[in-house]
């Protein structure tokens, strides 16, 4: 029967391959470890770190579940790898660093008999066991056609850019490129506001008072949005089209003000996913070798039943974190 | 005899100050040539550009009649210069031996430090200056006469055949610059040219063949000592005769101010007992540390006694004082401190002259409080002390070693105190300005203060001195009117003990 | 001779600054590592551990050098991202690692020029050519990638004689940087240099004839190859070119230096000394991994054991 | 005598720190390039851009000058941000929020004080010690309470403008003024100088050493926790991580604006024009559309050749 690692998750039609069932079949109980890429770099990075730990406390069968955090550096990725083989855990998630920087330790870990599976950032080679990913590029194309469509194929935008050098950027970059194709709009700026909202405030503030004269703004997502769109409050001019990431305070902030945006989807239920996938090979389940994770943007209908008053600014959405943590967490009076 | 070295018409300018107009200076082998003069006559100056510090803005430097310019210090050592120089510069995180033979390391193997050749060498080199230090020990662990020795060991060591010792003996006693003089005297007679700066006149004649004087940065002329005396050298320095070095002593004292009460410098040691009085200027003479440094530093907490009080009119302080704020407790209670190591301790050298006086006027009063401008002492600090400076803004590293001393009299005169507790009074000052320091001490006693003084020159505590109390194994033995001490009585008193 | 030994070992009467408490700090957690962890001792994890240390161990080795004259570099983390992006270029390693040392090299002397002939004080001097040197970085290599020659990946995750290669890596650095250090009159005139400005006596040293502006520059260029060799390591680590894996390198560098006991301001420092600063780093980051500890209080726990580390190696003289 | 007048210019000329020269430079060139730009109220708004490094540097040059550092700044921002944001403290008025922040930023700085002055550990570590223990801090809490809005009055209040000057940039003003004042006027300004110079030479003259190291540190603290606030109130919403670049970047400010550790040439204004050519620089290249690597490169030229400047400049004779 079909695992069903998380809605809008789908194996690959093409190029596909089977991860025979029975291959890593063990009995329980069962220790999974993790490999996180950054657990303190933003609040959605937090949420993927507690949405994992949940769905492994869900699950009795996991005696141990080890979060280790690279803090977006290779090199301690590379051992905490290392160390997780090291323990001789049963399954390894790896949110990887970079698309290379882990290749070869996740290739020691599959020599050493214990399935990777790799989620939220693609790695170069096919080293990993299964992997399930979140199109960066179909991220970004879901942001790029929507402004085409507000656009009318025509315009002047800005492209508020991530963390300089992450693949997630050039991927999301590249889904916008595609969508740009063949349309007459042009990018007159591009800075890149690392995902961080005071950056984001500062670089378009800037951009603001050296030529207002804006049709559509494409903003990579996290908390960029959310400043850019406060720039604009700030100055008490019409907020232009521009694309959001599934924040709560965003979220707010969109019912509230009514500007035309879309919401691309890339939930941290990943790292329940992951999870799940690691117990499905770890039960002897056959798995695909890669599943995309490329479901269509939010609109303001979607969005509003989503949105929750009660919670702060740092949810991110979809959520699979019950009612309780949802509240322990995030609760605001 | 053909001269060595030959400068000839050397001029200096620093910014705007000119430190040297147009000086010759000739150096024959086998002479030891005094170079004298007022503090700030361009003595060193003349000296480090003879050493590659300096470059000269005009004249020619020739050696054995060839013309050498020296673009650095290791041009003048490889052209056979070694140098001491009058600000002690040795490194204080480098062994002995390291600071000997820096620049000039033996190697062995692949160009690796050969340390036990080095070491071995640097012992033999102390040995020859009577000390017995091991070569391994760190600089910063050393005394400052120790310190000294080790600089002129280095300077002496080398493989030279001009030597130049600039004001070598301004930390030494009077058995420890015997020991040098031996050195020297050795240096000559193996027909090495050697410079000889110093400001104590009995040096000069005990050593030096010939004199050469500047003034003002000007030559004023060189001439055989054998034709010299004291008092003819005294005016060729300070253009006029010096009747008398020493100002009277008091007449009468006052009541005690200071009161040192059974006071232990360790547990071995015997207690005693000291006062000072109004008006009174007070000795504490003996051989090199024998405890009168120790006593003190133990009052400003930076030596830490086994026992003893320390009164000042009413108060009672008791000792050990802290480490932290014994100075400050010392001069709230109007007891200023005056540490003899003017470069490491005393003086902000990067700072104007007036920050370097005033800052302990400042230092007596609230943090918050505004910082008053007192013009008035500073005018009248460089007035009476006749600093020469390029004016109150200058920094104070830009004037010579004398001056920079008066400055930092200065601050403790300027601060208002009525007890001075002062490690080295004139340590590298020109006679002449060594005069006018004892005069203003006497000035500050007479009009009701008191001082304890420390020096390694006996003639000096002679002269200025109203008492002198000699110190032998951190105890006191011996008291004595200055009137009627001589360097023999206090000798004596210091070793029958 | 007993005392003097003693001496050495608390670090006093000499210059090696306070490396015996971090050692003693180091065995603590070893200790307490093997006593709670299986796993801690297994010789795989050693290796492991050793592996992990090295681009900390070469790096801060090299910024050692320009502590010691009380410089500081800032720009090792470019250097070594720079390094990764010229190896992954794609061609052949005779080639390419030659010109990743040649380029640090250059770089090490720009630094060392601008600092003694230019009069910029170190921190902005390397601090502009770390952006200048990350800035050609994401040029060369906008975003990680490439393929690195495998003779540099082998040299990293081989073994000889069933030990692997990065213990040999290891040993090597250490018989280099001995040599430079305290073979060499180079070694010494740094410290006479650093002792020279740490005392306010920036000439003494330049006085007693050394050539202290070239030993200052050469400083530099030590410090900026081994920087490049710790990239070569990384490079062969992560199989790739990247753009941002030095990045902040250099604050984990001097960490590891000042740990070791080296003062920041110059001419109190020694090898071993930072060795053990970075092996203590290499340790926690190691030890905290096998012990299961929460990411949530990592950090919290890396920043105490620094703290206690370093506050009780409290020192004579206030300062950096 | 002219002679020397002149040379008293020069020397004063040659002591501009390099931070006003690279400051008029890039005026000059927005100002040809941008012309637009040059409206007060725009700059205001930049200026506000700046103001947490601005505060942040007041600290960092009033302990620099007495040779120290202080990195611990970006920990005192962030968990000054977190507890703001958070909901910890729910109903906590502006005010409490305030003093708790003032609270925070003396207890650091005490702390690093103490530790430097009395127990004489390294400055740079102990300080970058101190804040990796308040972002782990601020991570340990967040994964029970992840960060969330500021208050919106802190949102409100930093919108506001004073004489026509926004708040905050007023502020930063007013708080270099008394900087400067309280440096050049006060005794302690003196023992500043004094500590800075030679350290046992001011014991020897009576300061109080130990007192002034850790008065400078806590001052740095106050100012660390004036900047989290105004940063704080800038973002509107909660973080779980700060630059670490934020205190590097305070320090090259402070150098390029003439002051290094234990001199002060640059005084306090030295260091403003420092703040103000890192925003200027950021604006430049923002509305050029400078892409990221030009940046880099360009930001690294631009300081380096305004530090040999001043350096071949102010080289000994
Ligand atoms: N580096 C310098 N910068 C500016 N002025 C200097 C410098 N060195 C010396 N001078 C000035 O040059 C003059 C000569 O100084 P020098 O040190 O040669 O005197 P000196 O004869 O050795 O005096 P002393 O007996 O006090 O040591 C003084 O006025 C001094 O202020
Ligand atoms: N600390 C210093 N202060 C002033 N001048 C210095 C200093 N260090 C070196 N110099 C000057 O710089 C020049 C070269 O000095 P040094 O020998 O230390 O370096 P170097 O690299 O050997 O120089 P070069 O390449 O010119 O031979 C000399 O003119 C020397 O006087
Ligand atoms: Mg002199
Ligand atoms: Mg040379």
């Amino acid at each position: 029967d079909e695992v069903n690692l998380l809605d809008g998750v789908t194996a690959r039609a093409e190029g596909n391959s089977t991860v025979e069932a029975g291959k890593f079949k063990k009995d329980p109980p069962w220790v999974i470890g993790m490999s996180h890429f950054g657990v303190n770099a933003n609040t959605w990075t937090v949420q993927v770190a507690h949405e994992s730990k949940a769905a492994a406390a869900k699950d009795k069968r996991i005696s141990k579940f080890i979060l280790l955090d690279a803090g977006f550096d290779q090199k301690k990725q590379v051992a905490d790898i290392e160390d997780l083989i090291a323990q001789k855990v049963d399954a390894i998630i790896v949110q990887p660093v970079t698309s290379t920087s882990a290749d070869a330790s996740i290739a020691k870990a599959v020599a050493a008999g214990i399935p990777v599976i790799v989620h939220t950032g693609r790695i170069e080679t096919d080293a990993f066991t299964t992997e399930i990913q979140g199109g960066a590029e179909h991220f970004g194309k879901v942001m790029g056609d929507f402004l085409v469509k507000e656009l009318g194929g025509k315009g002047n935008i800005w492209v508020l850019r991530g963390l300089a050098g992450h693949p997630e950027d050039t991927n999301r970059y590249n889904g916008l490129l595609q969508s740009l194709k063949g349309t007459d709009i042009k990018i007159i700026v591009e800075e890149h506001g690392d995902w961080q909202y005071d950056k984001t405030k500062k670089v378009c503030e800037t951009l603001y008072l050296n030529n207002p004269q804006v049709d559509g703004i494409w903003s990579s997502g996290a908390d960029m949005t959310r400043a850019c769109v406060d720039v604009f409050k700030q100055f008490g001019t019409p907020i232009p089209p521009i694309s959001g990431e599934g924040n709560n305070g965003f979220f707010g902030q969109w019912i509230k003000d009514g500007f035309k945006s879309i919401s691309a989807e890339y939930s941290p239920s990943q790292g329940a996913a992951g999870i799940r996938a690691a117990v499905a090979l770890l039960e002897g389940k056959a798995l695909m070798k890669h599943y995309d994770y490329n479901p269509p943007g939010w609109d303001l209908e979607k969005v509003k039943k989503y949105y929750r008053e009660d919670l702060s600014a740092n949810v991110w959405w979809p959520s699979e974190l019950t009612e309780e943590q949802l509240k322990e967490l995030y609760g605001v009076k | 005899m053909a001269s060595l070295v030959e400068m000839s018409n050397i001029a200096k300018a620093f910014g705007g100050s000119i430190a040297l107009k147009s000086v010759s200076l000739a150096l024959t082998p086998g002479s030891v040539h005094a170079l004298m003069g007022e503090n700030g006559a361009g003595k060193s100056t003349l000296m480090k550009i003879l050493a590659g510090v300096h470059q000269p803005d005009a004249g020619e430097i020739r050696i054995k009649g060839e013309r050498v310019t020296f673009a650095r210090p290791k041009d003048a050592i490889a052209a056979g210069i070694s140098t001491v120089f009058q600000e002690l510069s040795l490194l204080p995180n480098l062994t002995i031996a390291e600071n000997m033979f820096l620049g000039r390391e033996p190697t062995g193997w692949l160009g690796t430090v050969d340390y036990p050749t080095m070491n071995q060498l640097a012992e033999r080199a102390l040995a020859e200056l009577g000390l017995s230090l091991d070569p391994r020990t760190l600089v910063a662990d050393l005394t400052i006469a120790e310190r000294q020795f080790v600089e002129i060991a280095h300077g002496i060591k080398a493989d030279a055949n001009v030597f130049i010792l600039d004001e070598p003996t301004a930390a030494l006693n009077a058995a420890d610059v015997e020991k040098l003089n031996r050195q020297i005297r050795r240096l000559r007679d193996a027909g090495k040219a050697i410079v000889y700066i110093s400001h104590r006149m009995d040096e000069i004649f005990a050593i030096c063949d010939t004199v050469t004087v500047l003034k003002d940065g000007e030559l004023v002329g060189t001439k055989p000592l054998a034709q010299m005396t004291p008092d003819r050298l005294i005016a060729m320095m300070v253009g006029r005769e010096l009747k008398d070095l020493f100002p009277p002593r008091a007449t009468e004292l006052g009541e005690v101010v200071l009161d040192i009460r059974d006071f232990r410098i360790d547990a071995a040691a015997k207690s005693f007992s000291l006062s000072l009085h109004k008006g009174e200027i007070i000795a504490l003479a003996g051989l090199e540390g024998q405890g009168q440094q120790k006593l003190l530093r133990a009052l400003v907490g930076l030596f830490q006694p086994a026992a003893g009080t320390v009164s000042k009119g009413g108060t009672t302080l008791p000792l050990p004082a802290s480490a932290a704020s014994g100075i400050r407790r010392l001069q709230a209670a109007r007891i200023g401190f005056i540490p003899e190591d003017r470069k490491d301790e005393g003086l902000f050298l990067g700072l104007p002259v007036s920050h370097n006086i005033t800052m302990a006027l400042h230092a007596g009063r609230p943090s918050l409080a505004l910082a008053k401008p007192y013009q008035r002492e500073i005018a009248e600090t460089l007035a009476s002390l006749q600093v020469k400076s390029a004016g109150s803004e200058a920094p104070v590293a830009s004037l010579s070693g004398g001056n920079q001393q008066k400055v930092l009299l200065g601050r403790y005169l300027a601060a208002d105190m009525d007890v001075l507790l002062i490690e080295e009074p004139t340590r590298g000052v020109d006679i002449g300005a060594k005069s006018e320091i004892y005069k203003l001490l006497r000035r500050f006693t007479a009009k009701g203060g008191a001082a304890i003084v420390l020096s390694r020159e006996t003639i000096e505590l002679i002269g200025l001195c109203d008492r002198i109390y000699v110190m032998h194994a951190n105890t006191l033995v011996g008291e004595m009117p200055a009137r009627e001490a001589t360097e023999h009585r206090i000798l004596d008193a210091a070793l029958v003990a | 001779m007993k005392p003097s030994y003693l001496k050495w070992l608390l670090g006093q009467g000499s210059r090696q600054g306070l490396w015996s408490l971090p050692l003693f700090i180091a065995l603590a957690i070893a200790l307490g590592l093997s006593l709670t962890t299986q796993q801690f001792t297994s010789t795989g994890n050693l290796f492991n551990l050793i592996t992990q240390a090295m681009p900390l161990i070469i790096t801060a080795i090299g910024q050692m050098f320009v502590i010691l004259i009380g410089g500081l570099d800032l720009s090792v983390g470019s250097v070594i991202s720079l390094s990764t992006a010229i190896l992954a270029l794609g061609g052949p390693a005779y080639v390419l690692i030659p010109a990743v040392f040649l380029l640090a090299a250059l770089i090490g002397a720009v630094n060392g020029l601008v600092v003694t002939r230019l009069n910029v004080h170190p921190i902005i001097a390397t601090l502009s050519m770390q952006y200048i040197v990350l800035g050609v970085t994401r040029i060369l290599r906008p975003v990680s990638g490439g393929t690195v020659p495998d003779i540099v990946i082998a040299s990293v995750s081989g073994t000889l004689l069933g030990i692997p290669l990065p213990v040999f890596w290891g040993i090597a650095v250490l018989l280099l940087s001995w040599k430079l250090l305290h073979g060499a009159r180079f070694g010494l005139h740094l410290f006479a240099i650093g002792g020279g400005i740490a005392s306010g006596m920036e000439k003494v040293a330049h006085n007693f004839g050394v050539a202290e502006r070239r030993n200052i520059l050469l400083a530099y260029v030590t410090c900026s190859c081994f920087a490049a060799l710790a990239g070569v390591f990384l490079a062969g680590r992560i199989v790739s070119g990247d753009p941002n894996v030095g990045l902040l390198f250099e604050l984990d560098a001097i960490t590891a230096v000042a740990i070791g006991g080296t003062q920041l301001s110059g001419g109190v420092g020694s090898l071993h000394g930072t060795v053990i600063g970075a092996l203590v780093m290499a340790l926690l980051a190691n030890g905290m991994n096998l012990t299961n500890m929460s990411p949530f209080i990592q950090t919290t726990v890396k920043g105490a054991i620094l703290l206690l580390v370093v506050g009780l190696q409290s020192r004579k003289k206030m300062g950096l | 005598m002219a002679m020397i007048l002149a040379d008293k210019t020069w020397q004063r000329l040659r002591r501009i720190p390099p931070s006003y020269l690279v400051f008029a430079a890039l005026l000059l060139t927005l100002w040809v390039l941008r012309p637009h730009m040059m409206n007060p109220n725009i700059l205001g708004i930049f200026i506000r851009q700046i103001v947490p490094l601005g505060i942040l540097v007041l600290g960092q040059l009033l302990v620099m000058r007495v040779r120290s550092i202080d990195l611990s700044g970006g920990g005192v921002i962030l968990l000054i941000n977190y507890y703001i944001s958070s909901g910890l403290f729910p109903g906590a008025s502006m005010m409490t929020f305030v003093a708790m922040a003032i609270a925070t930023g003396l207890v650091i700085g005490t702390f690093n004080g103490v530790m430097i002055a009395k127990r004489r550990v390294s400055a740079v570590i102990v300080t970058l010690a101190v804040s990796i223990v308040l972002v782990g801090f601020v991570q340990y809490l967040s994964s029970g309470k992840p960060p969330g809005d500021v208050p919106a009055m802190f949102a409100a209040l930093y919108n506001t403008k004073l004489l026509g000057i926004p708040t905050p940039v007023l502020l930063w003003i007013v708080l270099t003024l008394l900087m400067s004042l309280f440096l050049a006027r006060t005794v302690f300004g003196r023992a500043v100088a004094s500590v800075g110079e030679n350290l046992s030479a001011a014991h020897f003259s009576g300061v109080a050493v130990e007192r002034t190291v850790i008065v400078a540190h806590i001052l740095a603290g106050l100012m660390a926790a004036l900047a989290a606030l105004v940063q704080t109130a800038s973002i509107a919403v909660g973080s779980v991580r700060v630059g670490l670049d934020l205190p590097i970047l305070a320090v090259a400010a402070t150098i390029l604006g003439g002051v290094v550790f234990g001199r002060g040439e640059g005084g306090v204004w030295g260091p403003f024009f420092g703040v103000l050519s890192f925003a200027l620089l950021f604006i430049l290249m923002t509305t050029l559309g400078v892409d990221e690597p030009g940046k880099l490169i360009i930001q690294g030229f631009i300081i380096l050749l305004a530090a040999i400047f001043y350096g071949v400049r102010s080289a000994k004779p």
